[in-house]
């Protein structure tokens, strides 16, 4: 919960080109619990929109529901959002953008969400080639829910009641690549500097862009092998019957360069294993990007960054051959044929 | 032997073969004669099936213009060996019986009180042509060239409607004219024509149209505007959006670059239909979609969104027989419970119920202006007796100039120029309907979040209950003012004690009915609904008559639970008439019904009646 | 300054922020408080946030049973500075304010009309604990032990409920104890002890229990023989089978093998949720899923199909605001239209209402019976008040022996022995229910097709008219057996001319109130209704009054729709209270609207009023 | 249609080793159009079942809506069957599969049925692995309502209504690879040889056993660019506007060596090009036949046979760790804990 954020504004505070602050960019105050790797991501958003000078109004926000789905509040206060229903967000996405293809429209959804109720909408809004920016903020659980595992947590990790997940996951990248989507990219909440550039190219990405956020739910996730200093209160909440403590945490960040693989340790003193880019990657290649993810996973690594981009990609609009001008802005004289016309069909009707 | 005698007033019957191609023969028939200047009622009756299965078209001809279902056949044309025995018992006595005598008819099947004809279709087919596609498809044409020279019909308007249909393919048309030619001789050589049963002309259509519900809903969300359809195929809406795909490629691409003035999308399931349909309609397009029955129930959770976060949202909901996939081809009224009240908590939704394909049009346009006004779903129950069958219809009209009602929605300039804060979910005019935006429209005013969750007036999440509930009773006062912003009711009649409550597709019947009743001396007023929530003149007419009939097409009596609900009537005041076996109601039903209860007979409660204080 | 005076009877209420560990304190409290043998009625209002937000948690201590929702607080204890402002207005005057003293309270925020009571909770903590996660944890005991002092709880009862808590964690009972004395010592030392508001041992709990609906329910499927559940995570109905999976660990794991005598599916989402439901009931086993309002909405097609395929389904719902997303931590009781006529069609469905978490436990058990009975589904609505909050309750009891009505099933004997062919629709018994077969029971004999499409009492699909209504209409005899098989409704009182029906979580306030006035002179019969459909005692309740009121905690009269529908009375006679809030109604709101259309004042209609004959 | 089926019957039929003949595992009369290649597959599961001498009643049939879904009925008329709702029989089969873990399930779909409104349900009951042979009759349209593109349609292949399909195609087969499927084949609906050892296979296997088979659509999978001979009939329907013609055709059959490719021509003239097994193919190695499939692709030829098995397969039951019983012959005693454990607990909430 980061409900205190400091209202101090320097003067001299950086501009972008269109003479925005960082600031404009921002959004309500997030009621995520301290920490969470969504807050992150926001904050990687935020900073990508301000960079590519978007004026922040012709982006539309749009969301599903969990604690993922919330943080489209949390960004992009001058852009009009769309927390809609459960696992659905897709659809409704699809509709709004085919109602004016001339913004820019940002999804934002969890894996719950996503893989679970949402896998049909997911699967078929990459099939469409939907022109948006489509973020996983992917912990492994059902944060909002109080942490059941979700169709992404990787077999044998333990939630918040301590019991192994025994369904192997959903490679939500690997799905996207098979099923053809134009944009596919990988990457942890806390590592901005390479966050940032690839919300930049999503955005800028002709297609439907899918980057999937390793996000640490820092509440639930936790591993309780591994939660040496934590034990007391844990022990004491397992007696009590009552889960409802939440240590406040800090975010977890991480920076290191291309071609490398880091470490990162998680709250609970669970290991993430990174791979930034591999040289061997031809991001043009589907096959090349499915093998590597393999490849790492087999090394228990998880490969990030672009992993496959098609430069000819063909959105929506372009498939099916809609109007350049935005349906929305089409005004009775377009659309109404009048009486003329309706006189001939009677005729043809008699 | 009884022979019917009958001149413009009968019902004939064709018994098929489903993928025969029968049904463009069938409809040949029914055109004949309404450019006879008769009126005519075609209704397809077909099975759940693509091929092989037998398939029904049945016309009412009726030169007083009473186009609901009558029952009973007096002419039946069977020309599938399947369903024979079972057709043959249908024809009333006195009646006419065509059949296909290449092979003698099994003896069992001979009814001694009906009229016999035979056409020997195969036969004249093998002689005629050696290609076996073309056998079966002037199978049909012969016999509709036979029944030309039995029931008199002009062979002219015949001649006129093949060269109509196959304008641009010429080389079709002689072959067609002859296989006519095949069967119109053959029953003048061997019957004395016309049968009893015959046709004349008459001036009785006058420029009515012969179209079907489907397609001039289609028409009207092209003329109402709609940019964006979203939708799943579910049998019998599907004609809805192929009537948009196919007018839309005629009439909104753009000349100069070929593009699209709209955006058809096949959807993955209904969920996701309604969701592009609310994402298209939020973002300031209008948008609709068509579905059936199962759809509906699918949509529901989507439904209750766009209520409570105030999404103009226009869905078409061509009823079938429920529940579940219940009899996917065959007509009923049952989906109103499951719309008005569509999704959980508390949820009411506005509905439009079209009796024409005039009404289809008509309301399907209108939709888009009352769900922008409202800012709340429209959903319009037609059924698929008139979304897929050709009914007789005024010409379709449309007003040139007339604007699109967009409802309140500030412009970048009114926001420039606003200096109170927006409030998006601000009562401000008193009426219950807020002021919207649409994303993108001022850099730094008027933007809003949408949710489905509780917010305050400015669109802010809150979990306060009397914010909440401030906004529930916003919702409830929108309600009243739609009250009087939708199609008030149609009232025939009035100061007479018997009235008559009707929707849809039962208003043909019922029309009927109270001309039976009147001849009988009993006079019926009628009043029929066009749109729920009610207005008052629904109130006053159920307040004004001491005995109200209330007629629906479903088991439950759900319309009826819809006017106690709302109008705050005793359901012991209605009384119900109610069909569900999926065939349209007829006259006779409705007629039957009112006689027994206003003569005092004995009347049967529908449900196991309560004991109850009055 | 006025200072409340009360023993046994107030309201206290915690301001806490969540996900600091303060519902476990909390708990402390009002266990102590029972365990003096006082009646208590926690409610823990929270947001639908994980932490870092204001939470509450309400206590009603009542030693005359009144355990509905007071409304007012008298003791209010805040330990959050965000919610501070608005938790100081909500105290009575008169009433009592414990805070955190280590920072001087702002000086705006002081009340002259109440108590403040400052313990310096962070300092206490900060001396006494290095780690700032202990810190926290041990705040909230120590509040704990300083109202002990406060308000003269038994120290004791709440060392003894410390060491319960922490059986097999010993090491944690002393700090905790600790804790809890210096927040007992600090009040003693400080403030004159007890204060105004204090408690005293009764004996007024007998052998009730402290339980939440939710897992009472969740036993009661184990009891009641359920072996397959199937959900997806939801707010408020979540710890159904969280608490199914729990017990299910200790008492279904089969000894020898450590395999589980149960299956817990977490489905994808609620449509296949409630699809594994009916898989499992059509093959034979005992399943249930639970789920809350927009799981309601999405499983509608499925329940359509149940419905009319006739197959065995349990679904409990615990309601929350709706509609939508809604108000996901606040109670209501919105879904009950939702429900009752889920899915399109004609399609009605059996609901079932408990009222406590004993109710909870038996009318779960009962599901199971009444579902493989009747064949059909069967929803139990509960709420999130009742659900997931501690409730006091009967204890729960099972008659050892009792054995399960599994219904209708022929078994290979029965098959074999059958020389008439097995017809699964046929109406053999005239009550509507036909018998069914388990999927591989007999090699030759009783296998059938299920499907939502019709068919004949044989099973085979067909599209004949006739045949499909004969099915309606035996799914309604079938209904009128229900009516007699579901729990009949309790009726206190008789032969006054008022009676008040009501059901689920409004239960204690309506009875509370009723106890009121009767102190000012109106006598009150009441019904609760514990099912749908009604039987005949609700009827005969309705016609035996002259003025009925109908309480429910939702805007649309909901459930009077449904008495109004299908008891055929009129909405008239049926008077609503109505609380929609998203907090439990109470005892004064029922009271002031009964008192106000019993004394003849102005009664304001709830809807606009329709222009009406009557 | 189907309708007439000779009824006769040779006293010397052969029978199984359970003492049944072929009939015996045959259903109601098909009412499917003539030649449609949903009732080839109909009637290679008749010839598997009765092959593999399986007790018709310890089957469980069950599928969705659509012309295929339509097809339980019309073979094993001794098992229970259960036609569900549209998109919807992944879930109903697992329920079913729960209560009892000792019978047979087989689960019908269509191409619509599964990659549209059932990808959600499809995707799940593969990650669960659920013990089901699943058979997608793959028609590349939706048959029942008249003919529309599916998700699996061909990219440029044209519906009925003549228009090209813009969408690119999901592949089943590859999707349910990529999502951990234990058991994968495909193969050809008039290609018994291949199809009824497929078949057995996929009962045979603990879990989830995929076959995708492309089932022509005689009646809407027509491609107007190719059909010569048709064309009077259909100009005829063209310009009447009423599409209710449905010319009779023959069941289409191949056969051909194993490691050989064959061409296949529709009824429509378009043709398909098959390729029986792969040299290179490793059945054990998931890699192996997702590469060959796209190698194969990209020549526009189909690869059939089994391409996947995972012989070490856990089935949802051994995963979840139930009962060897089937859960639903428990019974009050096995289930019931009595009022004593009631008393302690209800003690123990004092
Ligand atoms: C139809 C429906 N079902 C269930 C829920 C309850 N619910 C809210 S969020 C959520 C899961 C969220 O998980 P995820 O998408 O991974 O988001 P996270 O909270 O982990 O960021 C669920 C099940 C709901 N709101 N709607
Ligand atoms: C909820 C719902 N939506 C739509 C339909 C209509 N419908 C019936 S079958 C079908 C598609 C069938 O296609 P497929 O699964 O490929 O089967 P095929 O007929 O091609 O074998 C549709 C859309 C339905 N029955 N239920
Ligand atoms: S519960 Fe997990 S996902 Fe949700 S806000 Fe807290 S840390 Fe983030
Ligand atoms: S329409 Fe196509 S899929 Fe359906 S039965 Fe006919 S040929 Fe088969
Ligand atoms: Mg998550
Ligand atoms: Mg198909």
């Amino acid at each position: 919960m980061t409900y205190q954020r400091p209202n101090f504004r320097h003067p001299n505070l950086p501009v972008n080109e269109l003479g925005y602050t960082r600031k404009d960019y921002e959004g309500a105050l997030s009621t995520l619990c301290a920490g969470c790797g969504h807050d992150s991501i926001s904050a990687a958003i935020v900073q990508a929109c301000f960079e590519m000078s978007i004026e922040p109004h012709k982006v539309a926000k749009l969301s599903g529901i969990g604690c993922s789905s919330k943080t489209p509040t949390y960004f992009l206060g001058n852009s009009h959002g769309f927390n809609s229903v459960h696992g659905r967000m897709p659809s409704v996405a699809t509709g709004a953008n085919l109602a004016n293809r001339e913004m820019i429209y940002v999804g934002v959804s969890g894996d719950g969400d996503t893989a679970s109720i949402g896998m049909g909408q997911f699967t078929h809004a990459v099939r469409r080639n939907l022109n948006m920016m489509y973020v996983v903020e992917n912990n492994g659980c059902y944060g909002l829910t109080k942490g059941q595992d979700s169709a992404t947590a990787d077999v044998g990790s333990a939630s918040k009641k301590g019991e192994p997940n025994p369904f192997e996951p959903i490679d939500l990248a690997s799905v996207a690549l098979q099923l053809g989507a134009t944009f596919v990219a990988r990457s942890f909440s806390g590592d901005r500097a390479q966050l940032v550039p690839l919300i930049k190219a999503a955005i800028s990405h002709r297609g439907f862009a899918f980057i999937d956020v390793i996000s640490p739910c820092v509440t639930f996730n936790n591993n309780p092998a591994s939660t040496k200093g934590y034990e007391h209160v844990r022990d004491h909440l397992a007696a009590t019957g009552t889960v409802d403590f939440v240590p406040v945490k800090q975010e977890i960040t991480t920076s290191y360069p291309e071609g490398e693989s880091q470490e990162v340790t998680l709250h609970d003193g669970s290991v993430v294993h990174l791979q930034k880019a591999d040289p061997e990657l031809d991001i043009n290649s589907r096959r090349s990007a499915l093998r590597l993810i393999k490849d790492y996973k087999a090394k228990d690594q998880i490969l990030t960054g672009l992993l496959f981009m098609d430069e000819d990609s063909r959105d929506l609009h372009e498939i099916i051959g809609t109007s350049n001008k935005p349906l929305r802005s089409l005004n009775e004289s377009d659309l109404c044929p009048g009486q003329k016309v309706l006189d001939n069909l009677n005729e043809s009707l008699r | 032997m009884n022979r019917i005698q009958a001149v413009n007033d009968f019902v004939i019957k064709f018994a098929n073969v489903n993928g025969t191609g029968s049904a463009s023969a069938n409809n040949m028939f029914a055109k004949a004669l309404f450019r006879m200047g008769l009126p005519v009622s075609p209704k397809n009756i077909f099975p759940s099936n693509i091929q092989g299965l037998p398939t029904w078209f049945e016309v009412r001809v009726n030169e007083k213009g009473y186009l609901g279902r009558r029952g009973g056949v007096d002419i039946m044309v069977c020309v599938n060996p399947q369903s024979m025995a079972k057709d043959i018992r249908e024809v009333e006595p006195g009646g006419y019986f065509l059949y296909d005598s290449s092979k003698p008819l099994d003896i069992r099947m001979v009814r001694s009180d009906i009229n016999m004809i035979g056409v020997p279709l195969t036969d004249i087919c093998t002689r005629e042509y050696a290609d076996p596609r073309q056998r079966q498809l002037f199978r049909n044409i012969i016999y509709v060239g036979a029944l030309a020279a039995l029931l008199d019909i002009e062979f002219d308007v015949l001649t006129g409607i093949v060269s109509d249909q196959f304008r641009g393919k010429e080389k079709l048309v002689v072959p067609n004219v002859h296989a006519l030619e095949l069967g119109y001789h053959y029953a003048r050589e061997n019957y004395e024509c016309p049968i009893g049963i015959r046709v004349e002309r008459r001036n009785e259509v006058g420029d009515k149209i012969l179209i079907d519900g489907n397609t001039a809903a289609s028409l009207g969300a092209i003329y109402g505007g709609a940019t964006v359809a979203a939708w799943y195929p579910i049998t019998p809406s599907t004609s809805v959006v192929d009537g948009f795909d196919k007018y839309c490629k005629r009439l909104r691409i753009d000349p100069g670059s070929g593009n699209k003035n709209y955006a058809i999308v096949q959807a993955e399931d209904e969920l996701a239909a309604i969701g592009m349909v609310i994402g298209a309609s939020w973002n300031g397009a209008r948008a609709f979609t068509a579905t059936s029955g199962p759809g509906i129930s699918l949509m529901s959770e989507f439904l209750g969104l766009a209520y409570f976060a105030e999404i103009p949202t226009v869905l078409i909901d061509v009823q079938r027989a429920g529940p579940s996939t219940g009899m996917p081809t065959r007509t009923q009224q049952s989906d109103v419970l499951a719309c008005a009240y569509a999704s959980h908590g508390d949820t009411k939704q506005v509905l439009l119920f079209p009796s024409t394909p005039k009404e289809c049009f008509d309301m399907t346009a209108e939709a888009f202006d009352l769900a922008e006004t409202l800012q709340t779903p429209i959903i319009m129950l037609t059924d698929l007796d008139l979304g897929m069958n050709d009914n007789m219809s005024e010409p379709l009209t449309w007003e040139d100039g007339r604007q699109y009602k967009r409802g309140k929605v500030l412009n970048e300039e009114q926001l420039e120029n606003m200096s109170e804060r927006f409030g998006r979910y601000l009562d401000s005019d008193g009426d219950g309907i807020p002021y919207r935006t649409y994303p993108g429209t001022h850099p730094t005013k008027g933007a809003f979040f949408t949710r489905g969750t509780s917010r305050d007036e400015y669109a802010v999440y809150t979990e306060d209950g009397a914010e909440y509930e401030k906004n529930m009773q916003r919702l409830l006062k929108k309600w009243e003012t739609a009250k009087d912003t939708v199609p008030a009711p149609e009232i025939i009649g009035t100061g007479n004690s018997v009235g008559v409550i009707h929707f849809g597709t039962s208003a043909d019947s019922t029309m009927e009915a109270i001309d039976y009743l009147a001849e009988e001396g009993i006079k019926v007023d009628s009043l029929r609904l066009k749109a729920f929530p009610f207005n008052k003149a629904v109130d006053d007419f159920i307040a004004s008559h001491d005995t109200v009939f209330v007629i629906e097409q479903n088991r439950d009596a759900q319309m009826k639970s819809l006017l106690v609900n709302e109008c705050e009537v005793s359901p012991k005041d209605l009384i119900s008439i109610l069909n569900y076996d999926g065939m349209p109601i007829t006259a006779r039903k409705i007629h039957e019904r009112i006689v027994a209860v206003v003569r005092g007979d004995n009347v049967t409660p529908l449900h196991k009646k309560a004991g109850n204080k009055e």
